[in-house]
């Protein structure tokens, strides 16, 4: 183990994904000679040189769609949206091509390919309306797309890897409030699976369940309640498409409470599935509603005082746990 | 569209008797096959969208005989029976597919707009217009880095220059020296809009400018011109590496789809002025000018064809449905 | 009241709000000569001319942007989508730019435009994975947009008229399995507001909750557990964004069970959003728990046996609400 | 780049005195506004993006001075604290709108790239490359619709011609006597990449055929060679309705943003060569050479227009933040 900041354990799982498979390639505005806006293909254009790290005009949709012809051929494209803001550009390629063309071709064709970059209000602050949203949701709405999203840098680094050796296409989305933190990362050729949701602290009254960015939030709510004598559990769910909702609804027989946390819009968010997921397949072990602590249904403002009240605030957060604690 | 006004065939042409026999069963079969196609259409065995070939057969036939389709591909559009055809799907498995069946090309699970064959490196039909174009920019990116000097060869119609995509794809091609070629089929209609009326330039060649790359106009109903400039070009592209655009000139015969009924907006008597030119009829005057073959001997070849096909749309439509389950199958759930 | 097939009464309230206000421009693809693809736009050419009603070329994002500028000048531009799905490549325009313009300057601009056109799995069979599609939580999950959906041909009307005279930018989603089908329609003037949901049927044992082509079903299945002595509450959401649960809500005290039906895929799914809501505010009102019966995750197949599976099945509704009944 | 060798200002204008004296103010005043600007984000005042205008203000100081903002109308991109200057907006608002503050020209929630003001038909900044180019269609589409002859000017770097909303944009602004300038400013970066690696043809002025619309380039550092060539365009477009296209060479002189080491990546030699073509100095020395004013007079201007900037700095930092209900204001709840 060492410590990495995130987009340290991104460029490793680049780095030894490009070693280990040239088919491996990517693609993205800036990520080349200019080392990547946000470090995390730093110094791989020296390495790999400009056929394996390519950079792109500002064209979206197009070079998604280059991804998927370079998938189509065995290729294994890692695409990089700068900001995944910018994928709207895409969103074509993303839901018409890349997530259908194996269904749609009974199978014949597949594309095994990577869409990546960092999403939400960060890491710097100021990112502003068209910077820093959260479209977690849009992805995870559309089948034949796996998504998953990372919260801490050891997972960072085994889910892309895992991300990147998948036969079906992959959005990886990275926390951007988690871009430069630091922690412990593994020097291992490892991989985390796709598809499991996993207990990042364990827990007995009840479950706050977060994904990439607000697990942290999750995280220090816990320990605020722990003054209080509040034991919480905190699930991440790592992938938000396949949902693997096993971790949480275990949790919830032993909590029979729970609260979703999440730096999204609350309207048809992620937590929105979550909570219906739990609806569906808990509700027998629910003794009080899941409710959610999401960001402000705003366009993200500039001003720093309102950019702040716009993220999931931490009294809310703490506040409703026991509130629903004490229904 | 000066193509337009030549009469007949681009002179003598230096192809072998067995290779323009080859051409006219080709021409053929797809006529036929589109004909039959509406036909079940009507008759309910095929839903929703029948995009018809029919009157732009020179169009493929000119380029996918010029293909190696070894180390070359194809990403088209949604008009892909005809190209379907060229590549050497049954087809059977074609109708199975517009029929619905498991059998056909995509499981049944594609239809018209949506046949694909790895096998064939034939990479799709599409339903989005100008959805191929960067893929195919994609393929042509694989391609540059396999040994095999392979092509990508994009087909796609008027109305997709004007997307967004058409601009970026051709940058991005031109500016990584990508071996893909641009080839626009220039039917005159983008549904029911003539071209100028959606294009600021009515010539297409002239609004692909712009990229550094070479282009040209071909008349798509002159099957040697087509030939010929096929071969040029894949030559060109292979031993320059270098993407290329083409503007081939021709018209459908059908409506945009089966539902459209082009002569409200285009008028009866541009449509006689097409048949005129009709890719068939003049290959058919050549072959009978030259004496390559009878007037018989092509309405017999025609009469074959015609069998063989509707044996096929019988197999067709004799095959099973897809399994239930095929349902979930092929995505992640 | 006369009987009037979906598409006609939208034609009839753009026929009426073109005569009313002449800033009300029509914008798309083959809506003027052609008279529109789903003939929504049938006869306005003729009648309001070139300059009111504008065939664009195959260039949706930038249309619709289109559509922003004009309205920022005080138009108000109703775009159509000839189908829904094609509103991927224009994402970009309508989440960065039409939806937000009002709050990213603070109140100086605002965009009173329309965003139309069908979607989903009809009018006719066989339209396949890229043509229908129902995206409607792709426009939900943005703040700054209205997102409605009329389940009658009355609604239809009302509501598109109140659309184009909305300050806000409206997505209007028309439901693609109702386009030729017949309703009543008021020959007046009138108006059905944007943000309020509606109860379509009375009953008492269960409440089935659905929008847009959905609703149908929801009265189909009403009619079917009627035979079997369950009396079914129909809630028709109709504003997808706000969202009015007080109907909903209100339903569940007296029935204590619910059902959500929806084409939309599940996952992520509008659904989502309404269990969710359910959980929060109406939980104590709950006997069981409230399942989602949900067009199939998977693109929309070819095949006239697996289309017809892929859409939401008549017998999982009935049998999912006797279930909850049963708990 | 030819026009970069040019050593000096094109010609002997026929503007007055008066009128010089106004562009070297505005320039000075755009130049030292980015600098404060510069130095209150290293002190935290500021956040998020800063992309500086400093090297490029003929381009604006020439086309928004021709405008008349009665009836002509802005659409811009992210670089837009110039001409937010330029319109007449008190530059106290725009240094409140950086510092983030309720009388900020956005009332604080846009920021350095989200300006707007309606008054003075400034329609935003705009944080999306191309994001602009449609809108301007669109304010152009509304113009033509007036009685006025009004236009609209578009303002966006040579990155925004890779996207496709450009290409579309254009066609349609064409196809439809859309009076839209669109006004591509080709600083040589789009961030990190040099003109000729993100497209095709480096001439971008060669790159916008295809349209059919009038282009050309115009030396973006002569404020002379700019103001002319805006007022013949103007004149142009209001009398003939059509879309235009000008690309104007000038440079940069930050980074793209804040954060950004240009001369990593462009070399000092290439920065100090286009420094030798200031757009300042090259005014500066024009009027001094022709006794319009003295050296010792532009710098007590250049000290004024500092010290009335410093006082606008001022008062922004010391107005008060948004109303923490404004979060939920201006959007539909
Ligand atoms: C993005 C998108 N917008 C609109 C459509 C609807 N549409 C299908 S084909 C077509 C016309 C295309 O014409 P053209 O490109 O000339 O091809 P042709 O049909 O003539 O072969 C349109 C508008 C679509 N499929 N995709
Ligand atoms: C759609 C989109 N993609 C990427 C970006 C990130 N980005 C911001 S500015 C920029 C470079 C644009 O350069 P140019 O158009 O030349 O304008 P300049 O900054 O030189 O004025 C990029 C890539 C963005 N804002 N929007
Ligand atoms: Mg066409
Ligand atoms: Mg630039």
């Amino acid at each position: 183990m060492k410590k990495l900041s995130m987009h340290e354990a991104l460029n490793l799982a680049l780095r030894e994904e490009l070693k280990r498979d040239n088919k491996v390639v990517l693609l993205g505005e800036e990520i080349g000679k200019y080392n990547g806006v946000h470090y995390v293909t730093r110094g791989l254009y020296a390495e790999f040189g400009k056929d394996r790290v390519i950079d792109t005009p500002i064209s979206e949709e197009s070079f998604v769609g280059v991804g998927v012809g370079m998938a189509l051929l065995g290729f294994r494209p890692v695409v990089e949206m700068m900001r995944m803001d910018f994928s709207l550009r895409a969103m074509d390629q993303i839901y018409n091509h890349m997530a259908k063309l194996r269904y749609m071709s009974g199978g014949h064709l597949s594309v095994p390919m990577v869409l990546r970059g960092p999403e939400g209000p960060g890491p710097n602050p100021g990112l502003t309306a068209q910077h820093g949203q959260q479209l977690t949701t849009l992805f995870a709405h559309c089948p034949g797309l796996r998504v998953v999203t990372p919260s801490t840098q050891y997972d960072a680094k085994g889910m892309l890897k895992a991300a990147i050796r998948s036969d079906d296409p992959v959005v990886f989305l990275e926390p951007g409030p988690l871009n430069n933190k630091q922690g412990d990362v593994g020097e291992d050729d490892y991989v985390v699976p796709l598809d499991q949701a996993e207990v990042k602290r364990e827990g007995s009254d009840i479950t706050l369940i977060g994904y990439g960015a607000s697990v942290a939030l999750c995280l220090q709510a816990a320990r605020e309640l722990e003054h209080d004598g509040v034991s919480a559990e905190v699930v991440d769910m790592r992938s938000i498409r396949p949902l693997d909702m096993r971790p949480a609804l275990e949790s919830i027989k032993k909590t029979n409470h729970a609260l979703v946390v999440e730096y999204a819009w609350q309207s048809y968010g992620p937590g929105a599935e979550i909570v219906a997921r739990l609806m569906a397949e808990g509700f027998w072990d629910l003794e009080a509603p899941v409710e959610r602590v999401s960001g402000q249904e705003v366009p993200l403002p500039y001003a720093a005082n309102l950019e702040e009240l716009s993220k999931p605030q931490m009294d809310e957060i703490v506040g409703k746990a026991k509130q629903s604690l004490a229904q | 569209m000066s193509v337009q006004s030549q009469p007949s065939l681009s002179g003598r042409p230096s192809l072998s008797a067995k290779t323009l026999q080859k051409y006219l069963r080709q021409m053929l079969t797809i006529r036929e096959f589109e004909q039959l196609g509406e036909r079940e259409f009507r008759n309910g065995l095929i839903r929703g969208y029948y995009h018809s070939y029919a009157g732009q057969e020179a169009v493929g036939v000119g380029f996918i005989n010029a293909m190696d389709l070894k180390r070359d591909y194809i990403v088209d559009h949604y008009r892909d029976h005809g190209h379907c055809l060229l590549v050497g799907i049954d087809p059977s498995r074609i109708f199975a597919e517009l029929f619905g069946r498991a059998s056909g090309v995509s499981g049944g699970k594609g239809g018209s707009m949506h046949m694909y064959s790895a096998e064939h490196h034939f990479l799709g039909g599409d339903g989005i217009v100008g959805g191929g174009l960067s893929i195919a920019a994609g393929v042509g990116m694989a391609l540059r880095r396999q040994p095999e000097d392979g092509i990508c060869v994009c087909f796609f119609g008027d109305g997709a220059l004007d997307t967004g995509t058409f601009h970026e794809s051709m940058n991005m091609a031109s500016l990584w020296n990508v071996p893909t070629l641009f080839i626009c089929v220039n039917n005159l209609y983008s549904m029911g809009t003539r071209v100028n009326e959606h294009s600021s330039l009515s010539q297409l060649v002239d609004r692909a400018q712009g990229y550094g790359v070479k282009t040209e106009q071909v008349d798509g109903q002159d099957v040697f011109a087509v030939a010929e400039a096929a071969e040029r070009i894949f030559k060109y592209m292979r031993q320059n590496k270098r993407p290329y655009f083409v503007e081939a000139l021709t018209y459908r015969y059908q409506g945009h789809g089966i539902h459209d009924k082009a002569s409200n907006y285009r008028g009866v008597e541009e449509e006689a002025k097409w048949h005129g030119r009709d890719p068939i009829k003049l290959l058919t005057e050549y072959l009978i000018a030259e004496k390559v073959m009878s007037g018989k001997q092509i309405e017999a070849l025609r009469s074959e064809v015609l069998h063989e096909l509707e044996a096929k749309v019988a197999e067709a439509a004799a095959a099973p449905l897809p399994n239930p389950a095929d349902l979930t199958k092929d995505v992640l759930l």
